[in-house]
């Protein structure tokens, strides 16, 4: 077992060094080998586990590997943790990242950053198997911030692009917030169990219940809240919950949407994870909980409300990603850690869909993005259309399919959760559930104006086709071409028809829909009632409302009637409707209702006005505050004051001085009687 | 009142009248004579004081030699008087009034009449039955007679040291140098030269 | 040899400075392998001195003590611990490397610069070997005229007044230890560090002595508000100038608060810890925002320094706390351990760090002949290697887990949360300022379109400039990834150091 | 009416030989050709040598310790240590002189048998028993100084120089003599053990002590330049001839360091507490004034001139513990710091040549790239005056801090320590301009033809770096000395 | 009857004008030298009035030294003094003042 974890974690960390290092020596081909060869091994070695783990029973691996340091009673390891909600991380993990791989094959073909592609992409995907399998806080620590590296690199992949190199900044500080949190949550966690491994943290859980610390003096706070609210703070960072969801939107800056899937998909999800990994420690705090959820629901509803007025196709699915996000937030905080991380399963199904079948798009599109200029694709990418289209009706959450049971356990949860009390939890319910609405609508929104409708670009056949071929192959791809410069045409004009995408673009295309549909058939009960966590993850009774939902849960397609009945669906139907009447019956409602909502578009259309925010007040005022403290502080009165000053005292001093050598006879005798006197006056006269 | 007593009150004032006036008198030569007669008359006073010995010393050596270079290095130069820089008038009052200063300190911190407690004027040399120089000689030559060698060194020492700053050699002046004459040879000290004979006419 | 291997540890590189220095000017190539045959023969030197010291074994080793100039109480008196080693090594490592890098640096006077550098090391591997209070401040001392010379001849427009500054404020923190230790050996009549660390003083007598030691290290640190020398002196060094003085001659102050401040003043120490921690959060928040506002590559990466030194200082300064106020007890006895750990791994880890920093903007250097980041952009279009090299370490710089620049700060900051949350919430903030204005220089100088043409005439990093860096990316990854051998090695010397720290004076 | 004894006249051998055969040198000399003035030069150095030895042979005999002539020349250890020192650093001067001199047609006789003298009374003074010795050792050290100021006779610079210190001298010397006459006066002797012993049990006149402590004081201040009394040493160096600079600034500092040494421990212990804070006070004014006014000089001569104010603060700093440890440590001070000017100001012959004194600081630049040889001794000359460790100047500073620090006066030393830093800055700028700036005059430094003066030159520097390692018997010696070992 | 006190405090009169006449002296030279032999004036009054009054040989011994000693100063004083008129063809004191700062 053990052999094999390490194989698993290691396979593709080689396959990256390979690619990353020795790129140059074994070529394209090789990179791209090495790299998905490690993850394939990976992934594959991942099913075995699961298949260990979960369905012949062997008992959850927890080892360490070796020693990271040793002080005292204090240590810090290295070590696998493998149960059943880590394995199935894994899986998720390496088969999107596969996915990924082979996509990228086909996608990334002419860019000369190739092997520098894959070594990342693979890279993330050690790093993230470091954070799922890690027994310790220290090597969660570890694998979180290596996950918040790759991901720097990778919306940071086409360096020139001065939008990415700032998208990536923006990243890695908003990230870091994230962090400062984070770091702190873990000392408090080892100040007050003396350990960082999970299994004698979670083992000694009780002994910090009805504990509190000062903070900040004479104000007593629980330990539980405080180390879950700080654990929490990282988790908002890396899974991009307001108000810290700044950085999501902009790393649709890397090579889309690939960079953007392993974050949509993948990366994002490692908060989510944690939480319900600390589930015991949760547990002991309504308020964290509480906290959680507002938190999760703030940004279920409302970031998915800017995803409405998005343009750019990826945007509009990345807002998607987080509103999703924050529905599985919500779940933890309703302590449906179950819930949380089957949507999460689900989602990164079909989000990974929905991120291929955009990138086919804007394949097809010679990387034009706006959906503005799309329209009636139907008919040039079939395949594209119809898995966009599985993708979106998951996303929804119809009854049957995956998103369907993942979500409506959250919603149920929810409500649940709020019948139990707690204003908090009764907020989340409703955002929840205006959220199936607002989803609805963003989501046909974006299929009816990519897919449907007249099409809204020009197809100049005029140049040759191998001419216009080959400026296919060089834009976007051939980074000299740079997006924010104005493009070789004019927005909504082709050289040539879009085509369908080839074969390594589809094919993932077609492997994802069908888990899309599916997976939930027969993962639903077992993940959300059937206990398969086992005791990874730990729910007080009081809070399990996936318990009480348990007993209302009779099976799938009971669960789809019965979903039929309940309001999530009309919800979700009225979406639909509307989306239908605005984008597809009768385009001009749509500008009319736009300028009726002025007000409120323009809201949505500055993201709340965040960004401006946080530029102004943190990026502006430390830049300010530097300026300051180093001139005025440094400059002015330590330098000025304390060193030169002095400095130059003295030689104005000596400047003075030396004039009372006058030179003249007469005054040296005199100074010299001077002394005499003085000497005589203060020695001895007066004694 | 005692004669002593008096002449020493006559000498004293002759004395600081006279120093006074070495110090204060614009012309370089009449400072000098003055300091003639602040020296004669403090040899007056040490001869109340039984120093016969020093002070016939101080009239020879002062008065007879020290003085008269004095002059004669006055005349040599002869400085031209030029009237006294009025500077030395505005700083005058603050000089006067730290001399006046350290005139009060010194003698306070002496305590003239602390001293007078001491017992009165002892004339050693008759005491013990000799000549006040008799008595010097004595001690000189036997006690202090490494002092007395090195007097003497430091008499050298003045010579040498006048001599190295004044002296100058002047083209047109013969004096003897040694250094030639014990390097010259024998060679160098004739020599012979032939006259050609000269014919009478006839 | 063996039970002499301190001195010719020490004396091996003077001898080799003057050898360099004889070489002559007009022969640089055989300068600079004298030069460089004599690091690396100080390196394996060092390494023995590793090979020799038994961590297991309690106090000091490869002790050498021989009365040097009597009459005043000066002993020749060496010998090390773990901590020692730790610094030994770091030091002749990063010596060897810098020579290296310095290879093509400077075209005049080559062997005068290459013998000051031996100069150099020999003096600091002194301070770190030195149990004698004098002979400590001796080598403490006379390093400063070698880097004066490399800083005021080699270095850039403005370096006389950077060297006359770099020295002076040393010269004139260290006089006050000085006094304070002379005053030591007038009531005690030694200077050895063994027996002062026994001897007992009264409050007000350690009161005084510690803020004597204080100025001094404070001012070698740097520490808030006595660090103004550094950036100028960073930014007009020549590059080695900047990595000896930044990779080790830092950690001298650092070494001396566990040599001095703690063993001699422990009450005193423990009594004023609010004092250095205070100054120590200074440095760490209001340096970080002052580097945040850098144009000049160097200074930045000076000021940055000078915040993450700020964790040395804080770490030693909590354990004094954390050993004596929380009531005695094996746990808080080990959380002070792990701030000293902290402490001693961030320095080492810093050496290691900030050295290949000052290494990259060196570069750059010599390739554009300009630290201002705005004559650089797009770097990475032209030299990939270098970049990528430049963005490890920055990470590194940043605290990124996995590279040594995390490992201190983590072990610092769970040790300060235990003392005083507030404390550790603040020191935190350096994960976000730190990682600001480090990548903000790497967005600005290495990604980005090409900015000029010096960018774009740029050539990629050579095989020996590859090997410095690689060399030093190398110990930040394996300190990063398994502390526990160094942790291990100074385990021991540190519990030790703890001991004299809980050991009351008064 | 006592007979002298031989072993008085053994006891003043040393002197006695130097006496006559200085004598023998004067007849010498009238009769050598100014070709063969070099016969002069070495003779006289030879003299000295010989001199050395025979203090140094006085020294190893036991019996012959102790005080002559009726307690009028003491032999002891301070007498015999700074003997030997101020023979060594005469002989040093004596080697530098000759390239100075010859080119400038001082290479006289003169200024031999001059400085021969001066060190006759310097040897007189430090082992006065008798406040007339002293006095007279104090003359026959002056006047010839006084003379060799003025020796260049065409320079208007250094006769005035020479008329102010003629001046200012004579003028401590009637204070010194003042001040021995109510020695006298209070005392009723001359000799020095007398006068302490009479200050404790049977003084006529008690209360002139006090007063006569000032004057003594102030009389020694002058002899060494401590502030106020120092004005006449920044004129003095700068416009005598270097050579004659250099030998003021060398061995009268152990000199000085001899009187100081004989009057205030030998005769006015008792009243160390009165003398000991007026030094303390004019210690410290001459740290201040010597280091700050000598960073606005430009002339080298001139800026020695102050640093040597400071170091003869310093110098006083020893002797305010009123300890023999403290008098070792001030013996050492001296030592050392004669032997580091007498470097100082040979380096600066070696640069000046015919028509040129390398006066200026700035005649200094780029030294490094003309020769770096001669740079790094300046260097070490400049890091000793600094008082960097390894370098002698260091333990000179150490050893006396030491002593200040005993004597419960921190304050003080940290006000010493820190005027040192300040002083510091002066001697890094030579540094500064030796290293970091170009040279004015391109090509290599001529140096001068005279190879003995380049290798003994050399030599004195490097002493300094091995004095500041292996200084240890030397310092120990003072302090033995001092403690009348 | 003559007392000690009033010699020594005619000594310390003269004493203190000899030393003023230094510092008031703006003029010329010679009256500085001068000055300086009223100050050894003066000492030697002590010493011959405290040797007379205690009947001690020493203090006139002393006297007899200082003579001499004075002698021989005031012949270098005077050379240099001749030395500096040749240079300067001046010694007057307000014009030495080449050598300052």
């Amino acid at each position: 077992m053990r052999a094999l974890l390490i194989t698993i974690v290691l396979a593709p960390l080689i396959g990256s060094i390979i690619a990353g290092l020795f790129g140059r020596q074994v070529g394209r081909q090789g990179a791209a080998a090495a790299a998905i060869g490690g993850v394939g091994i990976a992934c594959a070695l991942s099913l075995l586990v699961f298949k260990q783990i979960v369905f012949d029973g062997v008992a959850p691996f927890n080892a360490n590997l070796y020693t990271w340091f040793q002080i005292g009673g204090y240590s810090a390891h290295v070590g696998f943790l493998v149960d059943r909600l880590s394995v199935m991380m894994m899986v998720v993990v390496t088969f999107v990242s596969l996915m990924v791989h082979v996509y990228t094959i086909g996608y990334m073909r002419e860019d000369p950053g190739y092997q520098r592609f894959f070594s990342y992409i693979a890279l993330f995907t050690f790093a993230m198997l470091m954070l799922v399998m890690s027994n310790n806080f220290l090597q969660l620590f570890f694998g979180w911030e290596a996950v918040g590296l790759v991901s720097y690199l990778l919306i940071g992949f086409w360096f020139k692009r001065p939008s990415a190199i700032f998208a990536n900044l923006k990243a890695f500080l908003v990230n870091r917030v994230g962090d400062f949190g984070f770091l702190l949550g873990i000392a408090a966690v080892l100040m007050y169990f003396g350990s960082l491994d999970y299994a004698t943290v979670f083992a000694n859980r009780d002994s910090i219940v009805g504990q509190s610390m000062e903070i900040f003096a004479g104000r007593p706070w629980a330990v539980p809240t405080v180390i879950g609210v700080l654990l929490f703070i990282g988790a908002m960072g890396k899974s991009a919950q307001v108000p810290l969801h700044v950085w999501l939107p902009d790393s649709m800056e890397g090579p889309t949407p690939i960079s953007a899937l392993i974050h949509a998909a993948t990366m994002v999800t490692a908060g989510i994870f944690m939480v319900a990994r600390m589930s015991p420690l949760y547990e002991l705090s309504e308020t964290a909980l509480a906290f959680v959820a507002v938190i999760g629901a703030t940004t279920a509803l409302f970031t998915g409300l800017i995803g409405l007025v998005q343009n750019d196709i990826k945007r509009v699915v990345a807002y998607s990603t987080l509103s999703q996000l924050g529905y599985m937030t919500v779940a933890l905080g309703v302590s449906a850690y179950g819930a949380a991380i089957f949507h999460l399963m689900t989602h990164a199904f079909f989000k990974a869909l929905l991120f291929l079948t955009a990138g086919s798009v804007i394949m097809a599109m010679h990387h034009e993005q706006d959906m503005r200029y799309m329209g009636g694709l139907r008919k040039y990418l079939p395949v594209t259309y119809w898995t966009a289209l599985i993708g979106t009706l998951a996303l929804v959450g119809t009854p049957l399919f995956s998103g369907f049971y993942s979500k409506d356990a959250i919603i149920e949860a929810a409500a649940l959760a709020a019948e139990r009390g707690g204003s908090a939890f009764t907020y989340a319910h409703w955002c929840v559930l205006l959220g199936v609405f607002v989803t609805a609508l963003y989501s046909f929104r974006l299929l009816y104006l990519t897919f449907h409708g007249k099409q809204r670009f020009v197809v100049l056949a005029s140049r040759p086709a191998a001419d216009a071929a080959q400026h296919d192959a060089g834009s976007g791809h051939d980074p000299h071409v740079d997006r924010d410069e104005p493009a070789a045409h004019r927005p909504g004009e082709l050289e040539h028809a879009p085509h369908e995408s080839p074969l390594v673009v589809t094919v993932p295309l077609i492997l994802l829909a069908i888990p899309s549909i599916g997976i939930a058939w027969f993962s639903a009960r077992a993940m959300l009632f059937g206990g398969f966590f086992g005791d990874a993850i730990q729910v007080d009774p009081a809070h399990d409302v996936l318990g009480e939902m348990a007993h209302a849960f009779h099976g799938i397609l009971p669960a789809a009637v019965h979903g039929l009945s309940q309001a999530p669906f009309w919800l979700a139907l009225a979406g639909f409707a509307v989306a239908t009447y605005l984008y597809l019956i009768n385009p001009a409602a749509a500008t009319r209702v736009r300028s009726l909502l002025a007000p409120a578009v323009r809201v949505l259309e500055r993201k709340y006005g965040f960004d401006e925010l946080y530029q102004a007040v943190f990026a502006r005022g430390s830049l300010l505050l530097g300026r300051g403290l180093w001139q005025v502080g440094d400059n002015a009165l330590i330098d000025g004051g304390m060193v030169n000053g002095p400095a130059a005292l003295i030689g104005r001093a000596s400047a003075v001085l030396r004039t009372v050598q006058s030179g003249y006879l007469y005054h040296y005798a005199f100074a010299m009687i001077l002394g005499l006197i003085a000497l005589l006056g203060a020695f001895v006269w007066l004694q | 009142m005692t004669l002593p007593l008096i002449l020493f009150y006559l000498f004293a004032t002759v004395l600081i009248a006279a120093a006074l006036a070495v110090i204060s008198v614009r012309n370089s030569v009449h400072a000098a004579l003055f300091l003639v007669l602040a020296f004669f008359t403090s040899a007056c006073l040490w001869l109340l004081l039984h120093a016969e010995f020093l002070g016939i010393a101080l009239v020879l050596v002062y008065v007879g030699a020290v003085m008269v270079l004095f002059l004669f290095v006055v005349m040599m130069l002869d400085i031209n008087n030029e009237p006294r820089a009025e500077r030395f008038v505005q700083h005058l009052p603050a000089a006067i009034v730290v001399a006046v200063v350290m005139l009060v300190e010194v003698l306070g911190l002496v305590g003239v009449r602390r001293l007078d407690a001491g017992g009165g004027l002892v004339d050693a040399a008759a005491a013990a039955g000799t000549s006040n120089t008799e008595w010097i000689g004595m001690a000189l030559f036997s006690d202090y007679i490494l002092p007395f060698e090195i007097a003497a060194v430091i008499l050298t020492v003045a010579v040498i040291a006048a001599v190295a700053l004044t002296l100058r050699h002047r083209p047109n002046v013969l004096s003897q140098k040694p250094a030639e004459q014990a390097a010259v040879r024998a060679s160098e000290r004739m020599r012979l030269v032939d006259i050609a004979r000269v014919e009478k006419a006839p | 040899m063996s039970h002499h291997l301190l001195s010719w540890l020490i004396w091996l590189p003077v001898l080799g400075a003057v050898l360099t220095a004889a070489a002559g000017n007009a022969h640089a190539s055989r300068a600079r392998w004298i030069a460089l045959g004599t690091a690396l023969a100080t390196f394996v030197l060092s390494l023995l001195v590793l090979q020799g010291y038994a961590p297991g074994v309690a106090g000091m080793q490869l002790d050498e003590n021989t009365p040097w100039i009597g009459v005043i109480g000066l002993n020749y008196h060496l010998a090390v611990d773990g901590i020692a080693v730790a610094l030994i090594l770091l030091t002749s490592f990063t010596t060897v490397l810098t020579l290296i890098g310095a290879w093509g640096a400077v075209s005049d006077r080559v062997h005068q610069y290459f013998a000051s550098f031996l100069l150099l090391e020999a003096f600091m591997l002194g301070v770190f070997c030195a149990r004698d209070a004098l002979l400590f401040y001796v080598f403490f001392e006379a390093m400063l005229i070698p880097m004066f010379l490399i800083i005021g001849i080699w270095g850039g427009p403005r370096r006389v007044y950077a060297t006359l500054k770099f020295f002076l404020y040393t010269f004139f923190g260290s006089i006050f230890m000085l006094v304070g230790l002379i005053y030591l050996y007038v009531q005690t009549g030694s200077f050895d560090l063994d027996y002062l660390a026994q001897y007992p003083l009264s409050g007000r007598e350690q009161f005084w002595l510690f803020l004597s030691f204080l100025i001094a290290f404070a001012v070698k640190v740097p520490m808030f508000p006595v660090h103004t020398w550094l950036p100028d002196a960073h930014v007009e060094a020549p590059t080695g100038g900047s990595v000896i003085l930044a990779a080790i001659m830092l950690k001298i102050g650092g070494y001396g608060f566990l040599r001095f401040s703690l063993p001699i003043t422990p009450d005193a120490s423990h009594d004023l810890a609010w004092l250095v921690i205070a100054l120590s959060l200074i440095a760490v928040v209001y340096i970080g925002f002052v580097a945040l506002v850098q144009t000049d590559m160097k200074k930045l990466i000076a000021y940055s320094s000078i915040s993450h030194m700020g964790f040395v200082t804080l770490g030693v300064f909590v354990a004094t706390w954390l050993a004596r106020d929380a009531a005695g007890g094996a746990a808080a006895n080990d959380v002070a351990r792990l701030a000293l750990q902290g402490a001693m791994i961030q320095m080492i880890s810093h050496g290691f760090i900030s050295a290949a920093m000052f290494s990259c903007v060196g570069v750059l250097y010599e390739r554009v002949h300009s630290r201002m980041i705005k004559d650089y952009g797009g770097v990475a279009n032209t030299m990939p290697w270098f970049a990528a090299l430049m963005v490890f370490f920055s990470m590194a710089n940043s605290g990124l887990p996995g590279t040594s620049g995390f490992v201190g700060e983590f072990m610092v900051i769970l040790a300060t949360f235990q003392a005083r949350p507030v404390l550790a919430a603040t020191a935190a903030i350096t994960l976000i300022i730190g990682a600001a204005y480090t990548l903000w220089l790497v967005k600005r100088v290495i990604f980005g379109a090409v900015a000029n043409h010096h960018v774009a005439e740029l050539k990629d990093i050579s095989a020996r400039e590859t090997l410095v860096l690689t060399g030093f990316a190398l110990a930040t990854l394996v300190v990063g990834v398994w502390p526990a051998p160094l942790v291990n090695l100074m385990d021991g010397s540190i519990g030790e150091v703890l001991q004299q720290l809980l050991r009351v004076k008064i | 009416m006592n007979p002298i004894a031989t072993t008085d006249l053994l006891r003043l051998y040393p002197e006695g030989f130097l006496l006559f055969s200085l004598c023998g040198l004067l007849l010498v000399d009238l009769f050598i050709a100014q070709r063969h003035r070099a016969i002069t030069h070495w003779l006289s150095i030879v003299l000295l040598g010989m001199t050395a030895l025979l203090v140094w042979r006085l020294d190893g005999n036991e019996a012959l310790r102790g005080a002559a002539f009726g307690g009028m020349f003491l032999v002891d250890g301070v007498a015999t240590v700074a003997k030997l020192f101020i023979l060594l650093s005469s002989a040093l001067v004596l080697v530098y002189a000759k390239p100075y001199l010859l080119p400038r047609k001082l290479f006289q006789g003169e200024f031999y048998t001059l400085s021969l003298f001066a060190v006759l009374g310097m040897m007189l003074l430090v082992s006065a028993g008798n406040l007339l010795i002293a006095y007279l050792g104090l003359e026959l050290l002056a006047l010839p100084l006084y003379a060799l100021v003025a020796l260049n006779r065409d320079n208007g610079r250094a006769s005035e120089a020479a008329m102010k210190y003629f001046v200012l001298g004579a003028l401590a010397s009637g204070l010194l003599l003042f001040g021995m006459s109510l020695l006298y006066g209070a005392s009723g002797s001359l000799d020095l053990g007398s006068i302490r012993a009479a200050a404790v049990s049977n003084s006529p006149h008690p209360w002139l002590y006090a007063v006569a402590v000032v004057f003594i004081v102030i009389g020694i201040a002058f002899k060494l330049g401590a502030v106020p009394f120092h004005m006449w040493i920044p004129d003095v160096y700068q416009g005598a001839p270097t050579a004659v600079t250099l030998f003021i600034a060398s061995a009268p500092k152990i000199a000085g360091f001899g009187l100081a040494y004989r009057l205030l421990d030998g005769a006015l212990d008792p009243f160390a507490r009165d003398w000991a804070s007026m030094l303390a006070v004019l210690a410290l004014l001459s740290l201040v004034v010597g280091n700050v006014v000598a960073i606005a000089q430009t002339n080298f001569k001139r800026m020695l001139g102050y640093s040597t104010i400071s170091h003869v603060g310093f110098l006083l700093l020893g002797f305010i513990a009123h300890t023999p440890d403290g008098y070792g440590s001030a013996l050492f001070y001296a030592i050392t710091y004669a032997l580091t000017a007498t470097a100082a100001f040979g380096l600066i012959i070696l640069l000046s040549r015919s028509g040129f004194e390398a006066e200026e600081i700035t005649d200094f630049s780029g030294l490094n790239q003309r020769n770096p040889w001669y740079a790094l001794l300046m260097l070490l000359v400049m890091a000793s005056f600094a008082g960097v460790p390894l370098l002698v100047g260091f333990l000179a500073k150490l050893q006396v801090l030491k002593a200040v620090i005993g004597a419960n006066l921190v304050w003080l030393a940290i006000a010493a320590g820190v005027l040192a830093v300040v002083g510091a800055f002066y001697y890094l700028r030579v540094i500064k301009v030796m290293y970091f700036d170009e040279p004015t005059e391109p090509g290599a430094l001529v140096l001068p033809k005279d190879l003995p003066f380049r290798l003994v030159l050399s030599a004195n520097a490097l002493a300094l770096l091995g004095l500041g390692v292996f200084g240890g018997p030397l310092l120990s010696w003072c302090l033995r000395a001092a403690a009348g070992g | 009857m003559i007392t000690l006190g009033h010699s020594v405090g005619l000594a310390s009169i003269l004493f203190c004008i000899g030393v003023a006449g230094i510092f008031l002296n703006r003029k010329n030279v010679i009256i500085l030298l001068m000055s300086i032999e009223l100050i050894l004036l003066a000492v030697n009054f002590n010493f011959i009035a405290f040797s007379s009054f205690m009947g001690d040989v020493a203090g006139q011994i002393f006297v007899f030294f200082i003579l001499t000693v004075a002698a021989a100063e005031a012949a270098i004083g005077l050379a240099i003094l001749v030395v500096l008129f040749r240079n300067r063809s001046t010694i007057n004191v307000e014009q030495l003042d080449s050598l300052k700062g």
